[in-house]
């Protein structure tokens, strides 16, 4: 640990003492803005570093922390996500601010414990990244302690979590056994191939891979977490906690997993990769993933599972970028993580504003005839659902044009004509939701709370006449003006990204 | 010391892993499904062991100190949410947890939407 | 430069007359007729223009090197070879004039007809047009894609917001149905981007370029498929084309205006523009069964209509009867039945659009389409039972009206092609005749089944009306008025196709 | 092969299995306190001694006791499980563990004494190389602690 | 057709006749003011615009034919260009008129009779609600017609003949209150639509392989390019003749005219008895070049003429409806025409084209006349006793008949009539038994007309007529047809006695006027060259045929319909229902189409996409099962893919 390397990983500092500040302020004041502002501060402090740190990647610290362009720009993806969810936490935490500190404290950890994962280059800080993000969000999943989902959801994602860590750990086992080495970066080169010993352990680590990307086979636990958890947290799970599995599996994993070379059809030849299974099925979990993440949610009613299956689909899109390897494919994931992170937190933002402090706004019914009592909120929600299925004007329009471009640039046909039957799929279930949330709103007399009301009794009308702190509003509004703002002119970003060399794949 | 070929040390792992797999699977009671899962963990701990004493290297035991600790801290959180869901339902069948679905699914009526 | 006008204008008018019209909801009417009339006003500037009554510097001579007459191009996203590329034919000038006009029929016809969130309402038309015109304009395939898409969204909001009782179910499924086709010429596109790229090196998504690159019959002909199922669904050929009938008949009348006049169009538009001269080889290989599913389309869509009892589910069978001649006028390959389907694109335009008008405004008057329900109405409302009865020639194809010189046309054209689908598409024209007087003769002949006490047509809709019916007419007498403006684009197509089928 | 491993790796499974077949949480609990004591063993045998000490501590020790405080607090007895109800799962854990045994089986099973890898050269790495990591597990901790504070508040 | 070739001579002659494009003009114009103020007009102004753009029309059109006798054009024919109409791939027909013999005898006709009848309207019609729209219809129909008959190249008469066909359709169910008029109406368009698809077929045909659709074109490039008997030429000759038999109501296609009576006395007597069913006549005589070179087809026409001379006119023996009667007559008579373009008559068949249209329009204006008389009754056996009544009416009902029968005094039937026979005679073949079925016709024809005349005007009233219900209508005393009315009929009698000197047989000391002047549009042969003998052999057989019809039409009157014997009852109600031909149709083509519509009515694709969105929905109810919240089925979920995700590494 040298002077250099603290510049290095600054952010991550900074990150920790924001966390810890926030636990001392919670000691001494009662107050939610103190934890709420310095979090926050913490956060942009921790992000402005990052851009600092940029300087001088690529760089590595202490032998399991490497830092170059494109994990720094994951990182700020996370800071940045998790800088919106906290903001959108406010509607969570009214009213029971004493607990504001352990929030936030929890919150910043488990950024913290994804920007280690993003960046990390040996098993050790692998697994301590994760379950650092785990075990905070043990506590923030359950956070409503009233609430019996919320606990119910904490606990099957403890379980889980914790069964997956141990596939993880011994995959590991696994691969170190084998090639004596915990390093990531020589994944792909330590393994010797005589034994299939470390492909085995590769493919355990799969499974705990696969658990935090929620695809399938192991999407299963999805929607019940995304359901029981708050709003935010949910958003946070959904992006911060996925998107710094994608670094990693893009940067380290990529040449281990798909390897690189040319292209049969549907997978790429796994020249190089440890085992030839593993393009397989990396194929097979992207195309069941879009399939089942999309079918799945055709019949669903609550907005909140419609999102966490959606969420199952989106992961199987960037999959087939990953497939697809190469500079674009990274592109294309780099993009489609920006595009899909913007979308998903403005939808969980506006999911959180129409929630109140003890339970969140889930069921279809409390989105009927929105349209006509919170005009800007549903233009800023149907944006995202917009997005979210792929229509132009949207980012997500121009993710899903990256990843079709990048996985016909690797000629997977097959998958690219899967994804834009699913794309088809989807607009069903957005629509449905975004057809609710209009109801009524051309006919007579719609402004007032009589058309459309939910069926679900007052809360909604109660939340909303709660109206978002202007903080909120902003961040919606800032999120939902980035949305369209990368759909219509997605050039800066591009070239930003074509910027980020890496030593993925 | 004993010489033991490595494989066994991984075989003995791999066996109570999969005990411990059987376990999560089975077992209703969430205490016991918590206890399971630790029993994977500490397979997991063992093969470290086993691999770092075949390469002669502390990284294994290093590895297992650091699962320790991460064990520890979920069980801390796993006990707590436990005794929260005790609490409110008085029993630990973790069958019995489907609040969410039940919740987002009345009858399947709200599901035949369009 | 003029032509992002088009895109432009109905786009800031649409947005002032949101704005305006949250106050006052004339306002938004009144800015949606704005941006119409200026796109008119536009158009018959440039036609003047093309057809050299005025010299325009900034109009090249078409045909001479390039085929546009004047183009825009802006660098949009350099990293991926799409730029924001407009280009102006004589197609897409008519296409534009239609456009505009059609735009002023929706927004006249609903002019009282729409009273809940009349400025929204005429926002989502004034961004379909917009989309529209973007559609006919693009010579970028992203961007062409682009707009293509965005037609749909405020269609959808058109449909699902201001239609008729199954509005919901109606806009999903026209939505699903578009974005199948969508989402496959997307991946086309993109595939033929890539094909391209590794031929040549560079990244491009301009039609031009693309134009040249030479692909396995078999590629080819994936790829043209995933460009027909886009167009096919939009046109909408015949096993395609259950989405229509829903969504015209659940659509307010200026949305099913928009959608029969227009969106339709866009279909035919993008075969004649991108699938024929993108893959030659392949659309030749293709022709035959495009021919048949042309066929059969046209007499299916006949005996549907005959079959319906909804008034608008009847003239929206017989969208698919006509949009038939359309795809039929196409694929035969001769300079006759391609400027005949150009010609029927126009007609169909003009005379389904005041068709709806006309349905529209006695919907507005008795709330309902059921034909079992009306009869006998000619004693009490005349004139419409008059505009009625032109319409209905229309949909005959009755010599005078520019229907028939498109329809003739292309069978003429057709008839060396294919003489079994000329002959078939014949008796399309006696089924038309079949439900045509069905249609006209079951509302306004016979005697009333109801007592209805119903005003004759307004002043407004008098107008609509006739401006249209003058257009059938004169057109229909001298239809070299628009058979001269789109020669170049037909010669231009063929040659690309003989080119093609050469190489 | 050495006596000791096999002895405490067969005492081990055994614990195991009758573990996870128990009614009573506290007998489970306590075959599992065997389980863990008999890896302990073989940890030793293989020349870990350090982390074998820890595993009696920590987890045989702390850990499980937080185990003994829950059963106390709400002393749980689980229902009896149908015997076709272990059908699935084990088969499920069979072809694991086949596929596991397979893949090991590739290697040549020669036994190489295993290398005493003491405390010394465990502290060294951990607080060398592994310092990072000490510290990002101390937050681990911390997380667990506070995330099990903020369960366990009563609401006011 | 370009004029260019002949610019250079043809100056003069264009110069005098570019003018005539107000014939068809004027009565257009008339219809778009109707269509456009008509409702708020007077009747009195109706009238006027109604008759007197078709009166203008007439006039400018008898000026043309005298300048156009005067001074022939060089060719025997001036056409001249109104404005290129189509423009497409070489293809490009121009909106043109030409004017030569056979057009001028055409819109003499139209315009002369259609001005007689629009005149005859204005008092007809006088009571009707729906006056203006009446008249503009009819302007329009003259109009259409007009351009069908000035058309100088096919597509331009397609553009008349749909033209006609609309306002047949329009006049037809012009009391659109009965939805029986509405079904005659709908049957009549689309039959005759029928026919002009094969029409049009033949005009693609012409097209593509010809280049052009100038009917002067045509005929030279034709006879340059194909042989007579060639396979083009027969498909297009039998596509035209398609189009033919569908205005002419001529076999197949005949079933609409009967239905089509249900439409006022005067459109019957315009429309569907003196212009549009001639259309076809006009049709295959424009295009005889055609048919020349397709014998076989020609002899089709001849068969179909026959046929239809005897078929319509056993028919109408059996009529009770008075217009359908005359309805049939018309079929029968303009199987006369075909029979004569059969044996490539073609002058003849214009002759007899035109003394038709005098004889049968005044049938029809005078059998309006009784109909207003006995208060809109249309069954003779309700009439009787008419003719002591209103003799005037009598008179000139009688006067028709006789030319319809051909007997002397009247001239325009006989001669017309005996011309085709004897034609028909020396053409030889085939021609012979044509004229014998062309003799057993006229022995038919004046049977029919007198049981008509007997039943009607002889005897005492059956039904008591109301005459003073509808008096201003027929006259003061509702006895005597009034003098608007009573002029048209008187001027038409006239041209009935007296239209027969137009080409009065030879061996009467006539000449053949018209068919002299005809031959300079149509190919020679229509003269009869026959020795005399033969043709007053054959005036004598046919005179005595239709003599001898009045004395068997005496009895069948006599007898009247009660005391038909059982099967001739049987025959009798075969024949009265048209031979069963629309019943045959019926389950033929119409109940087909109408089941094959209704089991569809809910588009069985529509049903296949459906299933396919429930599939999706199905699967995704399917597997909603795995999302059952439990929290082992979640890890079981975990473990299975590991245990394939291993597997998959340890296998491949």
């Amino acid at each position: 640990m040298n002077a250099q390397d603290f510049v290095g990983i600054l952010p991550l500092v900074i990150l920790a003492a924001a966390s810890l500040l926030v636990l001392f302020a919670a000691a001494f004041t009662r107050k939610l803005l103190a934890s709420f502002v310095i979090s926050l501060a913490g956060l942009a402090a921790a992000i402005v570093c990052a851009g600092i740190a940029a300087a001088q990647a690529p760089f590595t610290v202490a032998g399991i922390l490497s830092f170059d362009r494109f994990v720094l720009f994951g990182i700020v993806l996370i800071l940045g996500g998790t800088f919106f969810a906290a903001i959108s936490s406010w509607a969570a935490l009214r009213g029971r601010s004493e607990e504001g500190g352990d929030y936030f404290f929890l919150f910043l950890l488990s950024a913290l414990g994804a920007c280690i994962l993003a960046a990390s280059s040996a098993f050790a800080s692998f697994f301590l990244g994760l379950e650092l993000m785990s075990v905070s969000l043990y506590a923030l999943i359950g956070w409503r302690r009233e609430s019996g989902i919320g606990t119910e959801a904490a606990i099957k994602y403890l379980v889980i979590a914790g069964a997956s860590s141990a596939f993880l750990l011994f995959g590991m086992a696994l691969f170190y056994a084998e090639t004596g080495t915990m390093d990531l970066a020589r994944l792909a080169t330590a393994a010797p191939g005589q034994s299939v010993l470390a492909p085995v352990g590769l493919g355990m680590i799969l499974v705990g891979i696969g658990f935090k990307l929620a695809v399938v086979p192991f999407h299963l636990w999805t929607p019940d977490i995304y359901d029981g958890a708050p709003a935010p947290v949910t958003g946070f799970i959904a992006t911060v906690s996925k998107g710094a599995m994608v670094v990693v599996l893009a940067r380290a994993f990529a040449p281990a997993l798909v390897g690189t070379g040319g292209v049969n059809g549907l997978v790429r030849e796994s020249a190089g990769a440890v085992s030839a299974a593993f393009p397989w099925v990396f194929a097979m979990i992207a195309g069941l993933s879009m399939f089942a993440g999309n079918i799945l949610a055709l019949r669903e009613s609550n907005v909140k599972r419609v999102l966490a299956y959606s969420s199952i689909a989106h992961l199987g899109y960037i999959l087939v970028a990953f497939l697809a390897g190469g500079t674009e494919a990274l592109r294309a994931i780099a993009f489609y993580l920006v595009a899909y992170f913007a979308t998903t937190l403005g939808a969980f933002a506006a999911i959180a504003e129409l929630s109140t402090p003890e339970a969140d706004a889930g069921s279809i019914e409390e989105y009927r005839g929105l349209a006509a009592r919170r005009p800007w909120l549903t233009a800023a929600l149907t944006a995202m659902l917009l997005s979210l299925a792929g229509l132009p004007l949207t980012a997500g329009f121009v993710g899903k044009f990256l990843i079709l471009r990048a996985g016909a640039g690797a000629e997977l046909w097959i998958l690219a004509v899967i994804l834009a039957v699913n794309g088809t799929i989807s607009i069903f279930y957005y629509l449905k939701i975004v057809s609710a949330m209009f109801r009524g709103f051309a006919e007579h007399g719609s402004g007032s709370a009589s058309e459309g009301a939910p069926a679900g009794g007052g809360r909604t009308v109660a939340s909303a006449a709660l109206r978002a702190p202007f903080l909120a509003a902003a961040a919606l509004a800032a999120l939902t003006l980035a949305v369209v703002a990368l759909g219509v002119f997605p050039s800066p970003l591009l070239s930003f990204i074509g910027s980020l060399t890496t030593s993925g794949f | 010391m004993a010489s033991v070929p490595f494989e066994y040390g991984l075989l003995l792992a791999g066996v109570l892993f999969a005990l411990g797999m059987i376990g999560v699977i089975v077992r209703r009671n969430l205490l016991f499904i918590l206890l399971c899962v630790e029993v994977m963990l500490n397979a997991a701990g063992l093969a470290f062991v086993v691999a770092g004493s075949r390469w002669g290297q502390p990284d294994g035991q290093v590895m297992f100190i650091f699962l320790l600790s991460m064990a520890a801290a979920e069980v801390a959180v796993g006990l707590a949410l436990l005794l929260l869901h005790f609490g409110r339902k008085r029993t630990l069948d973790a069958d019995q947890m489907k609040e969410g679905n039940a919740a987002s699914a009345p009858g399947s009526a709200g599901r035949e939407g369009a | 430069m003029i032509l992002v006008l088009f895109i432009v204008a109905p786009l800031v008018l649409g947005v002032a007359g949101w704005v305006l019209g949250r106050r006052q909801a004339g306002y938004s009417r009144w800015c949606a007729l704005a941006g119409n009339l200026f796109n008119l006003c536009l158009a018959a500037f440039l036609w003047l223009g093309a057809s050299g009554v005025l010299s325009l510097p900034f109009l090249a001579v078409p045909g001479a090197g390039s085929p546009w007459m004047a183009e825009v191009h802006w660098p949009w996203v350099p990293s991926l070879g799409i730029s924001f590329s407009l280009g102006l034919d004589g197609l897409s000038l008519t296409l534009l004039g239609l456009t505009a006009l059609l735009g002023i029929m929706a927004v006249l016809s609903s002019w009282t007809g729409i009273t809940a969130r009349v400025a929204f309402f005429h926002f989502n038309i004034s961004l379909v047009l917009a989309g529209i015109n973007g559609v006919f304009l693009a010579t970028d395939l992203f961007l062409f894609v682009f707009f293509w898409e965005l037609m749909l969204i405020p269609m959808y909001f058109l449909i699902d917001l201001w239609g008729h009782e199954n509005r919901h179910k109606a806009a999903v499924k026209f939505f699903l149905f578009t974005q199948v086709g969508g989402l496959l010429m997307l991946v086309a596109i993109i595939a033929l981007a890539v094909l391209h790229e590794m031929a040549t090196g560079t990244w491009t998504f301009a039609l031009q370029d693309l134009m040249g690159t030479v692909v396995s019959p078999v590629i080819g002909m994936l790829l043209m498929l995933g460009f027909f199922a886009a167009f096919a669904v939009k046109l909408p050929a015949f096993p395609l084309h259950t989405w229509l009938p829903d969504a015209h008949t659940e659509a307010p009348t200026a949305g099913s205006v928009i959608l029969a006049g227009l969106l339709l169009k866009t279909g035919g538009y993008g075969l004649i523009r991108f699938a024929v001269p993108l893959f030659p080889a392949a659309s030749r290989a293709f022709a035959p069964v495009a021919i048949a599913l042309a066929a059969a389309g046209i007499v299916y869509g006949g005996i549907m209509a005959f079959s319906q009892k909804d008034m608008k589910r009847v003239v929206a069978y017989t969208s698919v009867s006509h949009l038939g001649f359309v795809l039929l006028g196409i694929y035969a390959f001769t300079p006759l039945a391609l400027s005949g389907a150009v010609l029927q694109m126009v007609s169909h335009g003009i005379s389904t659009g005041a068709l709806f008008v006309l349905v529209g405004a006695l919907q507005d008057r008795i709330h309902t389409r059921d034909l079992e329900r009306m009869g006998g109405l000619w004693a009490q409302v005349p004139r419409m039972g008059a505009a009625a009865l032109v319409l209905c020639m229309a949909l005959v194809g009755l010599p005078g009206l520019v229907n028939f010189v498109s329809e003739f046309l292309v069978l003429v054209g057709t008839w060396t092609v294919s003489p079994v689908a000329t002959v078939i598409a014949g008796f399309g024209l006696v089924i038309a005749t079949v439900y045509a007087l069905r249609l006209f003769q079951a509302a306004f002949h016979g005697t009333p089944r109801e007592k209805w006490t119903l005003p004759d047509l307004s002043p407004r809709e008098t107008g609509t009306l006739f401006l249209a019916i003058v257009l059938l007419v004169l057109l229909g007498l001298y239809p070299a008025f628009i058979l001269g403006m789109v020669g170049h684009t037909v010669s231009g197509v063929l040659a690309q196709l003989a080119a093609g089928g050469a190489a | 092969m050495n006596a000791a491993f096999a002895l405490s790796g067969i005492v081990a499974v055994a614990a195991t299995v009758m573990m996870i077949t128990r009614r009573s949480a506290v007998h489970a609990l306590l075959y599992f306190v065997v389980s863990l004591l008999a890896s302990a063993v073989i940890m030793f045998v293989l020349g870990a001694a350090f982390v074998a000490a820890l595993e009696v501590i920590v987890y045989a020790g702390a850990i499980m006791v937080l185990f003994v405080f829950v059963i106390m607090l709400i002393g749980p007895e689980s229902t009896p499980i149908p015997g076709r109800a272990w059908i699935g799962p084990s088969i499920l854990g069979l072809v694991l563990l086949a596929e596991l045994g397979w893949a090991i089986a590739q290697g040549a099973l020669q036994g190489q004494p295993a290398t005493e890898v003491g405390p010394k050269q465990v502290g060294m790495s951990l607080f060398g190389p592994y310092i990072l990591g000490a510290e990002i597990a101390a937050f681990l901790l911390l997380a667990g602690l506070v995330g099990a504070f903020h369960l366990g508040r009563r609401r006011k | 057709m370009p004029p260019q070739p002949r610019a250079a001579l043809a100056g003069r002659e264009l110069e005098m006749l570019t003018w005539t494009w107000c014939i068809p003009a004027l009565p257009l114009a008339g219809f778009l003011v109707l269509a456009v103020f008509g409702g708020r007009f007077p009747r009195g102004a109706t009238a006027a615009v109604g008759a007197g753009s078709v009166g203008l029309s007439f006039a400018a059109a008898a000026a043309a034919s005298v300048l156009f006798i005067l001074a022939p054009p060089a060719g025997g024919f001036s056409s001249y260009v109104l404005w290129q109409w189509i423009n497409a791939g070489g293809f490009s027909p121009s909106l043109s008129f030409t004017i030569d013999a056979l057009s001028v005898v055409m819109i003499l006709v139209v315009t002369g009779v259609g001005f007689l009848i629009h005149l005859y309207s204005t008092r007809f019609m006088a009571d009707e609600e729906g006056y203006s729209r009446f008249f503009a219809y009819m302007n329009l129909f003259v109009g259409s017609m007009l351009i069908l008959v000035m058309a100088s190249n096919l597509l331009l008469l397609y553009l008349g003949w749909e033209g006609v066909g609309l306002c047949s359709f329009l006049l037809i169910g012009f009391w659109y209150k009965d939805p029986e008029n509405g079904r005659s109406a709908r049957k009549a368009f689309i039959v005759t639509r029928i026919g002009d698809v094969s029409l049009a077929i033949g005009l693609f045909i012409l097209a593509t392989t010809l280049g052009t659709l100038d009917v002067k074109e045509i005929a030279q490039k034709a006879t340059a390019s194909w042989q007579v008997g060639s396979s083009l030429a027969v498909a297009v000759a039998a596509l035209l003749l398609g189009g033919a038999v569908g205005k002419s109501a001529q076999l197949p296609l005949q079933t609409w005219l009967p239905d089509a009576m249900a439409g006022p006395s005067p459109v019957s007597a315009l429309i569907h008895a003196a212009t549009m069913v001639t259309a076809g006549v006009y049709l295959i005589a424009r295009t005889n070049a055609l048919f020349s070179l397709a014998p076989a087809v020609q002899m089709a026409v001849g068969i179909i003429g026959a046929a239809g001379v005897l078929v319509a006119g056993l028919s109408a023996l059996t009529q009770r409806n008075i217009k359908r009667v005359l309805a049939y007559s018309t079929m029968s008579q303009l199987g006369y025409m075909f029979l004569a373009l059969g044996i490539g008559a073609w002058s003849g068949a214009i002759f007899h084209l035109v003394t038709h249209a005098f004889f049968k329009s005044l049938l029809f204006l005078g059998a309006g006349v009784v109909i207003l008389a006995v208060n809109h009754e249309h069954d003779i056996y309700a009439m009787g006793g008419i003719a002591r009544k209103s003799p005037f009416t009598f008179w000139m009902f009688l006067i028709a008949a006789f030319t319809l029968a051909s007997i002397p005094p009247t001239t325009a039937g006989f001669s017309s009539k005996d011309l085709i026979l004897t034609l028909a005679w020396q053409s030889g073949g085939a021609g012979r038994v044509f004229c014998a079925l062309g003799l057993a016709g006229v022995f038919i024809t004046s049977v029919y007309i007198f049981r008509l005349v007997f039943i009607v005007f002889a005897g005492s009233p059956r039904a008591p007529a109301s005459a003073s219900a509808h008096g201003h209508a027929a006259g003061r005393d509702g006895t005597q047809a009034g003098a608007v009315m009573g002029i048209p009929l008187a001027i038409l009698a006239v041209l009935c006695l007296a239209g027969g000197f137009l080409a009065l047989p030879r061996d009467l000391g006539g000449s053949p006027y018209i068919l002299r002047f005809l031959q300079t549009a149509l190919p020679a042969g229509a003269i009869p060259e026959a020795p005399a003998r033969t043709e007053w052999i054959l005036q004598l057989i046919s005179e005595a045929a239709s003599l001898l019809g009045i004395p068997v039409a005496w009895l069948v009157y006599r007898r009247g319909r009660s005391s038909v014997p059982a099967p001739a009852a049987g025959v009798a109600h075969y024949l009265q229902n048209g031979w069963g031909f629309d019943w045959l149709y019926d389950r033929l083509f119409v109940r087909s189409f109408v089941w094959l519509a209704r089991i569809n009515t809910r588009d069985v694709v529509d049903r296949i996409f459906d299933g396919v969105g429930g599939l999706f929905m199905l699967l995704s109810r399917a597997f909603r099962w795995t999302q059952n919240g439990r929290v082992r089925w979640y890890a079981a979920g975990l473990a299975a893919g590991a245990v394939l995700i291993v597997a998959a590494v340890v296998l491949l």
